[in-house]
């Protein structure tokens, strides 16, 4: 009895949608059926995206103020809840303001065309036990291909703008963006190489079992697998301490310097949507994605996602920002090797027993942990001493 | 120390004061900030800000004799002052215009101190926002006055010293008046605090 | 009006000029530096100032002399109470006056608490301008807030103290007072332990502040750089040891000094100044002695400012500011006006170097290198 | 499945191929030919596909060759890109009818 | 399902039409970034294409290879080379009108034959699926050699592109 109320919570936004259809197949064609069932999938899709930009805004700065020992918004709505409400108001009426040099079409185009892989991404995380809105066998490939689509619209914008500060911007978005793509494409290999799919449902149940504890991250592959691709997706979607795109004490907001209202509210969409779904698809890589014991599964990775936007933040709230130079030495120097050898260790990991998988998967890893840092000692602080002197 | 324990000692840092906002109080490294118009920091006594006029009683008792002293030393010259005459053309010893324009004045607190009648002192309140800042925040002599109690309630302890201090004056006045320019000299705000 | 700066290949295809400031979030007021970039490098770098002037000097030679103390809180706003100091010593070196012993210790308290409220200050700052978003800002301000707090109390407001008077000091101290600097006192080496915790091991820190924006010795001097950045680049120079003006010779302190003179020495000694101010706060509460807090004979002076004048002469006074060396040099005639004011700002004189620091780093640097000089455009501009 | 006649396919690729021949043939920047350039490589690519799909029975062979032939022009464009920049540098042009000196 | 068989095939028709819109775009426009930006629509059309062919994975590969990094390439050096690009200057040679005469010859005469030709479209090839599986099956088993050439020549176009992209540093310390 118990289990069925725990499958049928499991199951309920399922179910949902197949009593509507059924309802929906009594009086019209299949293939009205076919594209209502497409309809409602990404009507859900769509309606989800912005209200968890909404909210993860308020998330953030709610975060953010406790770490700096404030308050955070709290005053439009019982603990700022309408917060996110009030700031698209103000977003809507803001002026649009358009440098008279720009290229029109371009900088119109640009924060529009930005939303559309932030949305289409959603199309491949499995939100819960049969909540994947396309089950595709390609599915990671699609996610990793669509994502990067994103540096064309930032492209846009910061060229477009014919602003200094955004072309710099621009110029570094890109070097930023292509460069952490390459560790973190490496960085879902072990995974795919674990689950022998591309598919992101089966990467999931590959995982099952012994209450979570098949997890990939609770192995020394899976570990480093998931610190390199989390600091990839990081940097991926432009957050501190890899916000050099849009730094904003140096370039002023970067790419986005010349955008208002609407426009800039666009950016800033989507740069909420791909950390989400940046850390939905590392929860379904490396935390077994909706797997979980007692609760329903959506919840499951709802929960692990919101986890790890939460690190985001802590890590915004925490670090400095690197240096453009030192960006890019950090991925091709460091989680590139890195991610490389975490292919090699996956490998030995499956064709060694247990016991010496264990031992010598974390063996390599340590050593070549401490090889890279051997061999970028400018990653390291130099000791200093302060003679004090009267 | 092995690479990255810096970064991560840091996160541990801004982890504790994220769990001291909930779990302490403000001065044990909680919540900081003060939700300004429903909460208020409690009022500190030797805060200046404008200034203003004491009266005794009533509004027309100003103790102000319009001397101009502090005109005169005010180092932006905000204040500005007219004495009014009696019908014979005399100085009435008070003030016919009293203004301060607070768009002007930097609350320096320099009147306060070369006042030798005690009659110029400066506020606590703050809240003196206005939408023409180019006539509103000229303060004529009716705005300006306020009464000891006001004084006494702001600022307990300095208006109390300054009342001893009259009424000994005051007595000095009704025995032979003599040697009365040392104490004035000595400023106000040195005898202000025990 | 076309702006020539004279760069060195200035029109180059592969060059771009910047504009930073007047109006950039990072540039500590309106200051402006045109930046010529090759690529993400500096190749050319001119500051420009003079956004901020609001006539300061021009200004005391219409005032009398004690009316112009509120203006020097405007100097550099941070830490108004040493700009009250160094004046303060000017006038009292113009008309011979002498100084109370308590009001002695009383104005070495406050001028080292300020001192402490601005290095903290600057740091947050700097570390802001490296992109940790708000949080060393904000837990600087937090202790600052209970300094500030104090300072409220015993001068009557936060930034603006005016609490120096030529011959002694504006307001006792109370014992109530006296505990409150104590309390800091002893709480503020704990902050200070979680503010490192946070920021001086830190490897992104050291990435970027490392190596970056060095400042050679011989350069630094030759440029009259003082205060902190002089002493980062391994200069032992401190003006409260090689003057020992008021009381600073009694107590037992030490001068911190860095080893390369780049943007974390600058960094850290700061940090350590405030442990060796926190010593100094310590000795000077234990040694505090009862007594007047203004000298008699400059009644005068404060009662009716516009009735004193010194004799004809002239006098340079000069303190260690935390930004470095201010000096202000007072001439009389006579008047009740100096007939001439000059401050020597430490803040103006330690950008001079700016663009020797910046040449060949990135664009970053820049913004850090400004951020670890320190400046106060109250300051630079006058 | 697919609706389309195979020579559909093959006469849309054989116009982008020609859409790119006649921007090779015509443009004057460099970065220009390049692009276009890629343009006739894609419509090959297109043609490998279409084949593959339509007539092989061994269906990855097709997409095997495009795979190959998207890896050649992504290196295509990295060399050219690189040249171009060089050129640039050295002699403050990127358009092809100015390099007519054969060295610099 | 006759109605989404007939919405892919006019989808499909519509997103050639589209492809070589862009593609004309791509080759007549002046401004070098708005050709960049109609080659990058031209790629994602070409994907979805590739998508109706039933080759998802080189779908992928191709956005991944070509909006992603191709194109970006592109954008870089016409940053980077942009105070050439001016508005004056014209972007044809000359052999515009002989270019345009040639090339509707050709494509009159390749089309003719593509037209004329029987294709042994054969109903077995038609049903044949294509799985990443066997994609990476044949490419690490039958095309190795294959394989393993362009890995190097990859490899060399990197190592050739650094050279040749790098200053001639020593002189320029500023």
């Amino acid at each position: 009895m118990i289990r069925g109320i725990e499958f049928y919570l499991d199951m309920i936004f399922v179910t949902a949608k197949g009593w509507i259809l059924g309802l929906l197949g009594r009086f019209l064609p299949d293939w009205m059926i076919v594209l209502a069932s497409i309809v409602m999938s990404s009507v859900a899709i769509l309606a989800l995206g912005p209200v968890i930009m909404m909210y993860l805004t308020l998330l953030e700065r709610k975060l953010i103020g406790r770490i700096q020992n404030r308050y955070g918004p709290n005053r439009v709505g019982k603990w700022g809840l309408l917060q996110p409400i009030a700031d698209g108001i103000k977003m809507f009426t803001k002026e649009d303001i358009v440098p008279a040099n720009a290229d029109k079409i371009v900088h119109l185009l640009a924060p529009i065309v930005i939303v559309v892989p932030a949305l289409m991404v959603f199309l491949v995380v499995p939100f819960g036990e049969r909540m994947t809105a396309v089950d595709l066998n390609i599915g990671l490939l699609f996610f990793i291909a669509i994502s990067s689509i994103t540096i064309l619209p930032i492209f846009m914008g910061s060229w477009a703008s014919r602003n200094k500060y955004s072309l710099l911007g621009g110029m570094r978005t890109a070097a930023q963006l292509i460069s952490y793509e390459i560790p973190m494409t490496l960085a879902v290999v072990p995974a795919i190489m674990m689950s022998q799919s591309l598919s992101t449902n089966t990467i999931v149940l590959s995982q099952t079992g012994d209450y979570g504890l098949r997890w990939f991250i609770f192995t020394p592959w899976g570990i480093a697998g998931f610190v390199v691709f989390f600091l990839c997706a990081t940097a991926e979607c432009n957050r501190p301490p890899f916000d050099l795109p849009e730094a904003e004490s140096e370039l002023v907001a970067g790419f986005h310097t010349e955008y208002s209202g609407m426009k800039f509210a666009l950016f800033y969409m989507a740069e909420y949507m791909n950390a989400f779904t940046l850390c939905g698809i590392a929860a379904t890589l490396y935390l077994g994605g909706w797997q979980g014991p007692f609760l329903p599964s959506w919840l499951w990775f709802f929960g692990k996602t919101f986890l790890l936007i939460c690190v985001m933040i802590w890590f915004r709230g925490t670090l400095p920002r690197f240096r453009v130079d030192q960006l890019m030495g950090f991925a091709w120097k460091f989680l590139l090797p890195l991610a490389l050898i975490n292919i090699l260790v996956t490998a030995l990991w499956q064709f060694t027993s247990h016991f010496t998988a264990w031992l010598g998967s974390l063996l390599i890893l340590a050593v070549s942990f401490w090889g890279l840092v051997q061999l970028n000692r400018t990653f390291v602080p130099e000791k200093r001493r302060y003679p004090l002197e009267s | 120390m092995t690479f990255g324990m810096g970064v991560l000692k840091g996160m541990i840092v801004t982890f504790k004061n994220f769990a001291a906002s909930y779990l302490c109080k403000r001065d044990e490294g909680g919540i900081f900030t003060v939700q300004y118009p429903e909460e208020r920091e409690k009022a500190i006594e030797n805060f200046r800000n404008f200034p203003f006029l004491v009266y005794d009683g009533t509004p027309e008792k100003l103790r102000c004799v319009a001397c101009g002293i502090c005109e005169r030393e005010c180092p932006p010259k905000c204040i500005y002052i007219v004495m009014e005459m009696d019908n014979a053309r005399k100085p009435a010893r008070k003030p016919a215009v009293f203004d301060v324009d607070y768009g002007l004045c930097m609350n320096c607190g320099i009147c306060e101190e070369v006042c030798p009648f005690d009659s110029i002192f400066m506020d606590h309140d703050f809240e003196v926002t206005t939408l023409d800042s180019r006539t509103d925040l000229v303060r004529h002599k009716e705005a300006l006055s306020r009464s000891n109690e006001y004084f006494q309630k702001i600022r307990p302890l300095f208006a109390s010293a300054i009342d001893q201090k009259r009424k000994a004056a005051e007595e000095k006045k009704k025995t032979p008046p003599q040697n009365t320019g040392g104490q004035a000299l000595q400023p106000p705000a040195a005898q202000g605090l025990p | 009006m076309k702006e020539t700066f004279n760069f060195k290949n200035a029109g180059n295809a592969e060059t771009l000029e910047i504009n930073f400031g007047p109006q950039h979030p990072s540039t500590h007021g309106v200051f402006r530096m045109v930046v010529q970039l090759n690529g993400e490098k500096i190749c050319g770098l001119k500051p420009v100032f003079g956004y901020l002037h609001r006539n300061h000097e021009q200004i005391a030679e219409n005032l009398p002399y004690a009316a112009m103390m509120p203006y020097t809180d405007r100097l550099d706003y941070v830490n108004a109470l040493a700009n009250n100091f160094g004046y303060a010593l000017a006038i009292e070196k113009l008309a011979g006056l002498e100084v109370p012993e308590r009001a002695e210790y009383i104005r070495v308290m406050m001028a080292e608490l300020a001192r402490v409220v601005n290095h903290i200050t600057v740091i947050g700052f700097m570390l802001n301008d490296l992109g940790a978003f708000f949080t060393p800002l904000l837990y600087a301000f937090r202790e600052r807030e209970r300094i500030l707090d104090l300072f409220e109390e015993i001068t009557g407001s936060r930034l603006m103290c005016n609490y120096l008077r030529p011959g002694g000091v504006k307001r006792d101290l109370t014992d109530a007072h006296l505990a409150a600097i104590r309390a800091i006192v002893t709480k503020f080496p704990a902050f200070l332990k979680e503010f490192e915790a946070l920021l001086t091991k830190n490897e992104i820190l050291c990435m970027r502040c490392q190596n970056i924006g060095i400042l050679p010795v011989d350069a630094a001097t030759n440029a009259g750089i003082t205060g902190p950045v002089l002493r980062a680049s391994g200069v032992n120079y401190d003006i409260r040891k090689v003057d020992a003006y008021s009381i600073y010779n009694r107590f037992d302190f030490k001068i911190p000094l860095g080893q390369k003179g780049d943007a974390y020495d600058r960094y850290y000694v700061r940090v350590l100044e405030i442990r060796e101010s926190l010593k100094i706060l310590e000795q000077a509460l234990a040694k505090i002695p009862q007594g007047d807090i203004v000298n008699k004979k400059a009644f005068p002076l404060l009662k009716m400012p516009r009735n004193f004048k010194p004799p004809v002469g002239e006098a340079y006074a000069r303190i260690e500011s935390p930004k470095g060396e201010l000096g202000y040099y007072l001439v009389s005639d006579g008047t009740p006006q100096p007939w001439r004011y000059h401050v020597r700002a430490p803040s103006l004189i330690n950008l001079t170097l700016l663009e020797e620091m910046c040449l060949g780093q990135k664009i970053a640097d820049a913004i850090i290198i400004l951020g670890s000089i320190d400046i106060v455009l109250g300051e630079t501009d006058r | 499945m697919i609706a389309l006649p195979l020579s559909h396919m093959l006469i849309f690729s054989l116009l982008l191929f020609a859409i790119g021949l006649y921007g090779a043939l015509v443009r004057r920047n460099i970065i220009g030919i390049l692009i276009s350039i890629e343009l006739m490589l894609n419509a090959t690519n297109i043609n490998l596909i279409a084949f593959s799909k339509y007539t092989s029975l061994a269906p990855e062979t097709g997409q095997i060759f495009a795979i190959f032939v998207i890896a050649l022009a992504a290196t295509a464009a990295a060399v050219g890109l690189a040249i171009v920049l060089a050129l640039y540098r050295t002699r403050k042009t990127i358009y092809s009818d100015e390099v007519h000196l054969l060295k610099w | 399902m006759p109605i989404l068989e007939l919405a892919v095939k006019f989808g499909t028709y519509a997103a050639m039409g589209a492809i070589l819109i862009f593609a004309l775009g791509v080759v007549t426009l002046r401004n070098l970034f708005h050709c960049a930006l109609c080659l990058a629509a031209v790629m994602i059309g070409i994907a979805i294409l590739y998508v109706v062919l039933q080759a998802e994975f080189l779908a992928a590969v191709q956005i991944l290879l070509y909006v992603g990094a191709v194109v970006t390439l592109v954008i870089f050096a016409i940053m980077l080379t942009e105070h050439l690009a001016g508005k004056t200057v014209r972007q044809t040679n000359s052999q515009s009108l002989a270019a345009i005469l040639g090339l509707l010859g050709f494509v009159a005469v390749i089309a003719a034959l593509i037209v004329k030709t029987p294709w042994p479209v054969t109903p077995t090839a038609m049903e044949a699926k294509v799985s990443v599986m066997g994609l990476g099956k044949a490419l690490m088993g039958l095309y190795v050699f294959p394989f393993e050439v362009i890995s190097i020549v990859l490899i060399a176009a990197l190592i050739g592109t650094v050279v040749i992209a790098k200053k001639d540093a020593p002189e320029e310390r500023l």
